[in-house]
């Protein structure tokens, strides 16, 4: 609760300091607001407090989190000089973002369906307009309305799906659906099963999820960098937390029946992220695609519901969160140098900067799952998962998956480091030097020795 | 009154509701007008609205009720944002209509 | 007589609905989804729904198809301008919308859940009720949709403002 | 003594640390690095018992939680492996010494990290270990290729990279199929041995290990990454490939595929060796007609390692022992014969076999050196091709006489190209281009001396060498005939 | 004792290796000379001490253990070294004969630049040599098999920058390694039937078996092919012509008195295995036969001097076969023997030759050097008659021996070896003829500075011509009065020798061959000196035989088409369709397949929202058909 109330505090702290063009407290009073919530965070470890029966804050919902929070905070630590450059209007971006990971802990945090669904309101409504907000850019434009118009949609099914569920139990709150499921297992609501498999697609669409992924690839290709690194980070982070608090925990007893449809998904999210980021020109583009391919391995862990599966995702998102960021504050550098997020921008970058380039070799490395690296562990906790219950043809296409994957991310080290190119020497400010280092840390750090955060949940 | 009006099945409220999501879904899907494609979603969300409100009767549970008011809290949101964006694209396209939007493709 | 009344104006709403849908102006459109909403408060009246029939009528009615007529006449849509989508495209879109009703309504089973809506508790729709309710276990999302609110008002006022330049 | 293995493990972890960062000097430092590696794991060898333990054992719990132990250990057979990687590294180093490459810290360092991770994979005893550093091996030679590699390079070792790591991917199933069936759920290899699984599964297990290794080594027909690789890979890439890194598929079947699943080999085993002898006779034919020298080297290379392969899996001493011996005769040899072609590519900037000839007039030095490092190639009694090649074509025969026939085609086939190919180069008359090459000096000229000899010493007396491996192979092979008859 | 110094006769000539090849561009040529000549010469000197030794010992069998070269399981190699009546002769001739080819190089390679690296191959050659006659195992032969083959190699491509010469040299170790794998292959037959490769394990072992054993035939019959490959049979006899690219000293030593008899030397040494392997044996008879009758065939028309006494080599070498095929390994020893003492002496005297000539080879160009070189004329004639096998010199004690065995064993087969006997008389007269009767062919320029070779060149071939007209005495038969002292000598080694016929056949025999011989020699003086006939020029017409035995029955071009071109081809084919296309293709296609597919897929991306949204719809409407249909 406390974490909540002290981030929305600093949003309309922020939103006030904006009003009275106190714009370089900005950044200060978010990070220490960030920072208060982390201790927050570390502070109610394993107190499992719930409040109003909405919000549970356990173990899990608190390392999610933080690791969202730490993610958030790494990504203001980015806005250096990124908003600045074009707009009045920090601190509503600010604001916005505050807000939005508001939602986000609402949403990794719910007890009920109410809770669930204005946590993902919040969320996805700062991210319509977190979107948008390059105004005169065509691009955001896209994709603000987009991703509004698709969002919008697909809450019309995740509201049906919540709608038939409490037709069938009589409640919204996620305990006593789980004993209505467990009490009436012979004879549970046909109403149900349908209402599980549109929130099944609502909540899919908010991971990315094929075949609800369309919005994503778009979106983030044409949302500022900075937001497009929050919603493919922290954002996901957290729709995962929420797909997992309801599927392994209120919906496990009807696992046979969502399992089907589900690995139906993870084979085409899989499938269709991998493939068709092969094909882009484009980093930020094919990242977005790697994104979807990423879902689908992070789906894996509903496919086999284990003790274990909550940790998976936290330690497979920690990996994935932090190299992504990497990669896409390397991108917002690149860009503001050559001008453009192609590919071709990156030739030739390690002759100047071989540092930068090491550090986004190693998030590549991470997020194709090279041994040593997060990305790893992260991965082979997913197949070591699904392979308890050998569903050996699924790791084996995931495995078919996972050597596309290498293709596409060797591509841009494939660049930095073999192609001869603009040699341009990246300036690479203060705040991006520490997010960068602690990002490789943590990265290498998790895939060395991940016993830390093996067992966290 | 209401007491005489009572004796609805309740799968025909699900019918019914249905039936306009299903129309809202269709206009999403037929029109290319951005204003009247988030009509449409407004009519699915309205029938989840009437549908919640069936059950909420049938099982005699106000929480029900009350999650309609926050769809509605949503819905003033989502509208308020939602046309502020389709404002902003207007401004630069001088279009509302979703086909333009195809810059970000493949 | 008593449930004639509900089918009646169910009758209304589908045709309404699928006016809003069709219709080629989308000023028309917005009136028709008026009138369509109206048919769901008079659904909410005579579900004893009171408080949300109100509600309804006034945040639906009057303030977003306000907001929506706005918004159209300030971008001067009000005329059948849209590039209509071509046919094929439209019939696409009918059968893909039958078959979801089709399975939506076919997977629920609907007819399995035959019992008639019953009002047990005639108070169950009054603001008092609904009140305890909401200020009671539901307190905390009605509290967190201010956030929502407000960050929507946030956002509409950044998006729409113009910039400085 | 437990801490000898440690440091001979991070030693050169902590000399890639140095050498990236010791700019102009990285080579010598590198070197150094090497050298010391090299005098511990001589140190190793002489206080190592040639019995069938596993000696030098250090086991440290690692990842707890996924049982994953750091637990490593050598035995008879670790130690070829850890001398070949030791002996082959300074070798390489300075056979590197004449170029000058771009960024050399980050080159040797490399190298260095790579020959970490390699002495990790010949000595691990933890299957999750084995797979960090089957990987770890792969990413400094990926960059090594494909930074400092000729122009095709981009291409060439993506398809190297995706292929291998597809291999190691179907590995990495496998052993987590192991881990799940091992009941105290950790990836200890004595807990593999003891794992009863049936044929079905060791089957199929079988064949995840296989193709990573097979992929690896190259058997056919999963070799087609190899002769580009080679041929684009700078000379010391092509070195660590040919010399080191095929090894590791090798040992990897010794280590990880024969004890785990004996009846997935004795079910699986003989399409094992039909492929191996398919890839002698085919690669063996190809490279009768090949115009360059390099990708020659890079199909005989195939040709050999089919010939390792079949005689491990004919399952007995000699086929083996053949295998261990070899796998340190053809590391020595192919590293010489690329080092030739280097020398000659980095003078006259080509290795066409046919813009070249009368070298020998020329350099007489590197004509003599390189007629030794052929002539142990093609199995002279007397060299340490020979002593490898004959273990092994015993044991191949004592498995069957007719694939032993066709294995033996190696020995004449082997003298067709490789006589072929030194004819063409070395011999006829000096042309336009060869009049003006120079004749080896320096650290070449060290280098192509230090593999001559060890070329005739290890012909001439092997008997250390066997030795060494001979109880842990008799143990092994026992362990396996042992699990076969208590199936049976 | 100075058996157990054996292992010096083959350390000293390696040593005279390492210090010529290390020293061969900054040591003197006298100096070289001397190294190379005197190791070898020790080596003799020490040979001839163990012969002595040997002849002294009542023990005739010593095994000089050095260490473990190979152990692996039950396999044992060890590299020791066995001394007996067999192996201490063949000492005495590799060094001896050694020993005096090496002295001739001295004078014979004394203007070339390669002078030191010669003498170290030489030496390299001798103790490959020694090793292969010493070793008392397979293995150990056949590192000096082996050995020797890459001496021949090398010394054959001596001047490498000739690249047909360098071919040749590569075309010798290929065939040669054909008959390896033959040879390698019945080791391993062998050390699974008796468990060890070592003779003093074998042996005793075979001599307990039945004739007619199916696996002891087929190791019989790979060591066979082994010996066929290194002694130039049919049918990969082709090399051995083509080695005449080496220097002549090296035609004469390792292509005629040493190497090439190796393939005779292993089988009569593994004598109780083909013992028990008759059919093999007939094998070899035939083959030897066969070989002995082409090569023969195909030298009565050669113009260049060393290729008829390369193709006589070979036919040579087909008698020693024959006679090992029909059990007579006495005899083909004995023709081991006086066939380097008397094939030497050619060959060193066909180089005295064409060192006179200033390298010219071919016979049509010279003639009438009777006068000019009297000492190689003289000793060539020696030589001559003894191959020819006129009494008393040595090559007719030697024949004579393995015709009388060949004729009891099929007399079909003696008259054919008759009539390849004769034909050998023939062919060397017709050399003979042609090279020192009738007028000098050659320019007038060059015939001034032909010269009698310098004292280096001469002395070997006195010695050699000694040698050549009375080696026989260690092998007269009793029929002619001797005891047969060899076949005594190495009776503890070759135990069984095959009946000898009576006296009576025996004198018959011997006066055919004799007579025949006579006849034959007379035919060739009538053609060679009375009409003065001299070979056509290659492009001449010829009868259909004389086309054949001139281009060698075509043997070259037949393994040309029917194995090099197809291998070359199938090579390309390999290379450029399975490997590149079909192989390859099938991992390109997975890559080719993936972009394919991601090229379409992403086409699905379209940027329309109507369009995304209708995929959804459509993924939703599956969804709820699974569940309507799951329920």
């Amino acid at each position: 609760m406390n974490i909540i109330i002290t981030i929305t505090v600093t949003a309309l702290v922020v939103l006030y300091a904006g009003l009275f063009k106190a714009k370089k407290a900005l950044l200060p009073i978010t990070l220490i607001g960030l920072l208060i919530s982390l201790v927050f965070v570390a502070t109610s470890w394993n107190t499992n407090q719930t409040y109003f029966g909405m919000m549970q804050m356990d173990n899990f919902a608190l390392a999610f989190s933080g690791i969202t929070i730490l993610g958030t905070l790494f990504i203001f630590l980015l806005t250096q000089n990124y908003f600045a450059a074009d707009s009045e209007n920090i601190a509503e971006y600010f604001t916005l973002i505050l807000f939005a990971l508001a939602g986000i802990i609402i949403m990794v945090s719910y007890k009920n369906m109410s809770m669930l669904f204005i946590g993902i309101e919040i969320m996805s409504v700062c991210l319509y307009i977190l979107a948008g907000i390059r105004k005169s850019n065509f691009a955001s434009n896209e994709a603000s309305l987009k991703y509004f118009l698709m969002g919008a949609f697909s809450t019309g099914f995740l509201l049906f799906g919540i709608t038939l569920i409490y037709g069938a139990t009589g409640s919204f709150d996620l305990e006593t659906i789980n004993q209505y499921l467990v009490g009436n297992y012979k004879s549970i609501s046909p109403m149900f099963y349908p209402g599980v498999i549109l929130m099944l697609i609502g909540l899919s669409f908010k991971v990315g999820a094929a075949p609800f992924h369309f919005w994503t690839p778009d979106v983030y290709e044409g949302a500022p960098t900075l937001i497009t690194t929050f919603m493919s980070t922290v954002v996901k982070t957290a729709g995962f937390a929420a797909f997992l608090r309801l599927f392994a925990d209120t919906f496990a007893p009807l696992h046979d029946f969502w399992l089907p449809p589900l690995i139906a998904i993870v084979c085409i999210t899989l499938f269709i992220g991998n493939v068709t980021a092969l094909f882009q020109k484009n980093f930020k583009r094919m990242l977005a695609y790697s994104s979807i391919s990423h879902a689908g391995y992070l789906l894996f862990s509903l496919v086999t519901l284990s003790a274990n599966s909550a940790n998976n995702v936290l330690v497979y998102a920690a990996a994935y969160t932090f190299a992504s960021i990497i990669a896409f504050a390397v991108l917002i550098m690149v860009k503001q140098k050559t001008g453009n997020d192609h590919f071709d921008s990156f030739n030739g970058l390690a002759k100047r900067n071989p540092l930068t380039a090491l550090v986004l070799t190693i998030a590549m490395l991470s997020l194709a799952g090279i041994p040593l690296t997060a990305g790893f562990i992260g991965k082979y906790l997913m197949f070591l998962n699904v392979m308890g219950e050998y569903q050996i043809f699924l790791v084996a296409f995931a495995i078919l998956n996972a050597l596309v994957g290498f293709y596409y991310y060797f591509k841009v080290i494939v660049a930095m480091y073999f192609k001869e190119g603009n040699e341009v020497e990246l300036e690479v400010p203060f705040q991006y030097k520490a997010v960068l280092v602690f990002s490789v840390v943590i990265t290498l750090f998790l895939g060395v020795y991940p016993s830390v955060i093996l067992n966290l949940i | 009154m209401t007491q005489q009006l009572q004796g609805v099945p309740l799968n025909h409220y699900i019918w019914l509701s249905a039936i306009i999501f299903t129309i809202g879904v269709i206009g999403v899907l037929t029109r290319r007008n951005a204003i009247v494609i988030f009509m449409s979603v407004e009519l699915m969300l309205n029938s989840v609205n009437l549908l919640l409100t069936a059950f909420s009767v049938h099982n005699n549970d106000p929480s029900g009720q009350v999650f309609v008011f926050f769809i509605m809290a949503l819905a003033a949101a989502e509208v308020a944002v939602g046309l502020s964006i389709i404002v902003m694209v207007y401004r630069n396209t001088q279009s509302v209509d979703i086909n333009v939007l195809n810059r970000l493709k493949w | 007589m008593g449930t004639s009344v509900f089918y009646f104006v169910a009758t209304l709403s589908v045709i309404f609905s699928l006016m809003v849908i069709f219709s080629k102006n989308p000023v028309h459109s917005v009136l028709y989804l008026i009138v369509t909403f109206f048919t769901f408060t008079v659904h909410y009246i005579l579900l004893n729904a009171q408080f949300l029939a109100v509600v309804n009528f006034i945040v639906y009615m009057g303030a977003i198809m306000v907001l929506f007529l706005f918004v159209l006449m300030l971008l001067n849509l009000n005329k059948d301008n849209e590039p209509l989508k071509s046919g094929a495209v439209k019939i696409v879109g009918v059968i893909a919308g039958c078959c979801l009703v089709v399975t939506l309504v076919g997977s629920l089973k609907a007819t399995a859940v035959s019992d008639p809506v019953i009002l047990r508790n005639p108070n169950l729709g009054l603001l008092k009720n609904l009140g305890k309710e909401l200020f009671g276990p539901f307190m905390l999302p009605f509290e967190l949709s201010s956030i929502l609110l407000l960050s929507a008002m946030v956002g509409a006022v950044l998006l729409t403002k113009k910039e400085k330049v | 003594m437990e801490q000898l293995l440690l440091l001979l493990i991070f030693l050169p972890l902590l000399g890639a640390l140095v050498t990236a960062l010791s700019g102009n000097a990285a080579k010598h430092v590198a070197l150094v690095s090497a050298i010391v590696s090299l005098a511990l794991a001589l140190g190793m060898v002489c206080n190592f018992t040639p019995d069938s333990t596993t000696q030098f054992v250090v086991n440290y719990s690692w990842i707890r939680d996924l049982g994953i132990n750091f637990h490593a250990g050598v035995d008879g057979i670790s130690m070829i492996t850890i001398l070949l990687t030791n002996v082959l590294i300074p070798l390489i180093i300075l056979a590197s010494y004449q170029h000058n490459y771009k960024s050399s810290n980050a080159f040797f360092a490399l190298i260095l990290f790579m020959q970490s991770g390699l002495l990790v994979v010949f000595t691990s005893l933890d299957a999750f270990l084995f797979y960090i550093g089957w990987e770890a091996a792969l990413i400094p030679i990926y960059f090594i290729c494909a930074i400092w590699g000729g122009k095709d390079r981009i291409k060439v070792n993506m398809k190297f990279f995706v292929y291998t790591i597809a291999g190691s991917l179907f590995m990495l199933l496998g052993l987590i199929y192991l881990y799940l069936q091992n009941p105290a759920h950790n990836f200890d290899i004595q807990a593999f041995y003891n794992l009863n699984l049936d044929s079905a599964q060791q089957g199929w297990i079988f064949w995840a290990f296989f193709i990573a290794f097979a992929i690896k080594m190259p058997v056919f027909p999963f070799h087609t990454w190899q002769p580009n690789t080679y041929t684009e890979a700078p000379a010391a890439g092509t070195m660590l490939l040919a010399g080191i890194m095929l090894k590791m598929g090798i040992y990897g079947v010794i280590r990880w595929l024969l004890p785990i699943v004996p009846s997935g080999v004795q079910d699986w085993g003989h399409v094992a060796i039909i492929l191996s002898i398919i890839g002698i006779v085919y690669a063996s034919i190809i490279a009768f007609t090949q115009k360059d020298a390099k990708r020659l080297v890079a199909y005989s290379s195939i040709a050999h390692v089919g010939l390792i392969s079949a005689g491990i899996f004919a399952l007995n001493t000699q086929g083996m022992q053949g295998a261990m011996i070899q796998m340190l005769s053809h590391g020595i040899n192919v590293v010489g014969l690329f080092f030739v072609l280097d020398i000659i590519s980095s003078r006259l900037k080509t290795n066409r076999i046919s813009e070249l000839g009368g070298i020998a007039k020329q350099a007489p030095v590197l004509a003599i050196t390189a007629l030794i490092i052929v002539l142990g190639t093609v199995a002279l009694p007397g060299t340490n091709g020979f002593i490898g090649e004959f273990l092994l074509l015993m044991g191949v025969y004592q498995y069957n006489i007719w694939i032993a026939v066709f294995a033996g085609l190696t020995i004449i086939f082997g003298a067709v190209y490789m006589f072929r190919m030194y004819q063409n180069i070395m011999l006829g008359k000096t042309n336009d281009l060869t009049i003006t090459f120079t004749d080896v000096q320096g650290s070449e000229k060290v280098v192509l001396y230090i593999i001559c000899a060890l070329i005739i010493v290890l012909g001439i007396y092997p008997k250390p060498i066997l030795q060494l491996s001979e109880a842990s192979v008799q143990h092994l092979i026992e362990q396996v005939t042992q699990k076969l008859t208590s199936v049976n | 004792m100075i058996i157990d110094l054996v292992w010096l006769v083959p350390l000293i000539p390696l040593i005279g290796f390492i210090i010529n090849g290390l020293g061969r561009n900054t040591l003197s040529k006298s100096l070289i000379g001397f190294i190379g000549s005197s190791v070898i010469f020790v080596s003799f000197v020490i040979s001839v001490g163990i012969f002595l030794a040997l002849g002294a010992d009542a023990n005739k069998s010593h095994e000089i253990f050095l260490f473990d070269w190979i152990s692996a399981g039950k396999l044992h190699i060890p590299l020791s070294f066995l001394v007996d009546p067999l192996s201490a002769i063949m000492l005495l001739i590799v060094t001896g004969v050694g020993f005096l080819i090496h002295i001739y190089s001295i004078g014979y390679m004394h203007s070339d630049e390669g002078f030191g690296k010669f003498f170290s191959y030489l030496n390299l050659f001798i103790f490959f040599m020694l090793l292969l006659v010493l070793g008392s195992n397979y293995i150990v032969m056949f590192i000096g098999w082996e050995g020797v083959g890459l001496c021949s190699y090398l010394l054959i491509g001596f001047w490498y920058t000739n690249s047909s010469y360098a071919s040749a040299a590569k075309k010798a170790f290929v065939m040669n390694r054909i008959g390896d794998l033959g040879f390698l292959l019945g080791v391993f037959f062998i050390f699974t039937t008796f468990g060890s490769v070592e003779f003093s394990k074998i042996f005793p072992q075979a001599a307990n078996m039945l004739p007619g054993d199916s696996t002891i035939a087929l190791i019989a019959l790979l060591l066979f092919i082994g010996a066929c490959g290194k002694s130039a049979q049919l049918p990969l006899f082709t090399w051995l012509p083509d080695a005449m690219a080496g220097p002549t000293p090296v035609s004469a030593l390792i292509h005629a008195a040493t190497m090439v008899t190796a393939g005779i030397y292993m089988i009569a040494r593994s004598n109780l295995i083909f013992d028990l392997a008759p059919l093999i044996q007939h094998i070899i008879a035939i083959v030897g036969l066969a070989t002995a009758i082409v090569a023969a065939i195909i030298a009565l028309t050669q113009t260049d001097i060393k290729k008829v006494l390369a193709y006589s080599t070979v036919s040579q070498l087909g008698y020693m076969f024959l006679g090992l095929g029909v059990g007579a390994y006495n005899g083909a020893f004995f023709h081991v023997i006086t066939h380097a003492f008397f094939k030497a002496l050619l060959f060193l005297c066909a180089g005295s030759v064409i060192h006179a000539l200033h390298h010219e080879q071919d016979m049509r160009h010279m003639g009438g050097l009777r006068k000019k070189l009297p000492i190689t004329f003289i000793t060539m004639l020696i030589g001559t008659i003894a191959i020819a096998g006129l009494p008393p010199f040595s090559g007719f004690f030697s024949k004579d021996e393995i015709l009388a065995h060949v004729y009891l064993h099929d007399k079909v087969m003696w008259g054919i070896a008759v009539f390849g006997a004769f034909l050998t008389a023939f062919y060397m007269f017709r050399m003979l003829f042609l090279t020192f009767y009738g007028k000098y062919r050659g320019t007038h320029h060059a015939e001034e500075k032909i010269h009698e070779s310098p004292k280096s060149m001469t002395i070997p071939l006195i010695v050699l011509a000694v040698l050549s007209a009375i080696g026989g005495v260690i092998g007269i038969p009793e029929a002619l009065g001797g005891n047969h002292w060899l076949s005594h000598w190495l009776s503890p080694v070759i135990k069984h020798t095959g009946e000898s016929p009576d006296h009576a056949t025996e004198y018959i025999l011997m006066a055919v061959s004799v007579v025949g011989v006579l006849i034959s020699i007379a035919i060739a003086y009538g053609k060679y000196i009375r009409q003065n006939h001299i070979p056509a020029p290659d492009e001449a017409k010829r009868s259909l035989l004389a086309n054949l035995s001139y281009n060698k029955f075509y043997f070259d071009e037949i393994y040309d088409t029917l194995i090099r071109k197809p291998l070359d081809a199938i090579s390309v084919f390999f290379y450029k369709i399975v490997d590149n296309k079909i192989v390859d293709g099938i991992v390109n296609g997975f890559g080719w397949g993936t972009t394919e597919a991601s090229k379409g897929l992403r086409l699905i991306q379209s940027g329309n929202v109507g369009f995304y949204i209708f995929m959804m719809v459509v993924g939703i409407i599956s969804l709820l058909l699974y569940t309507y249909l799951s329920l």
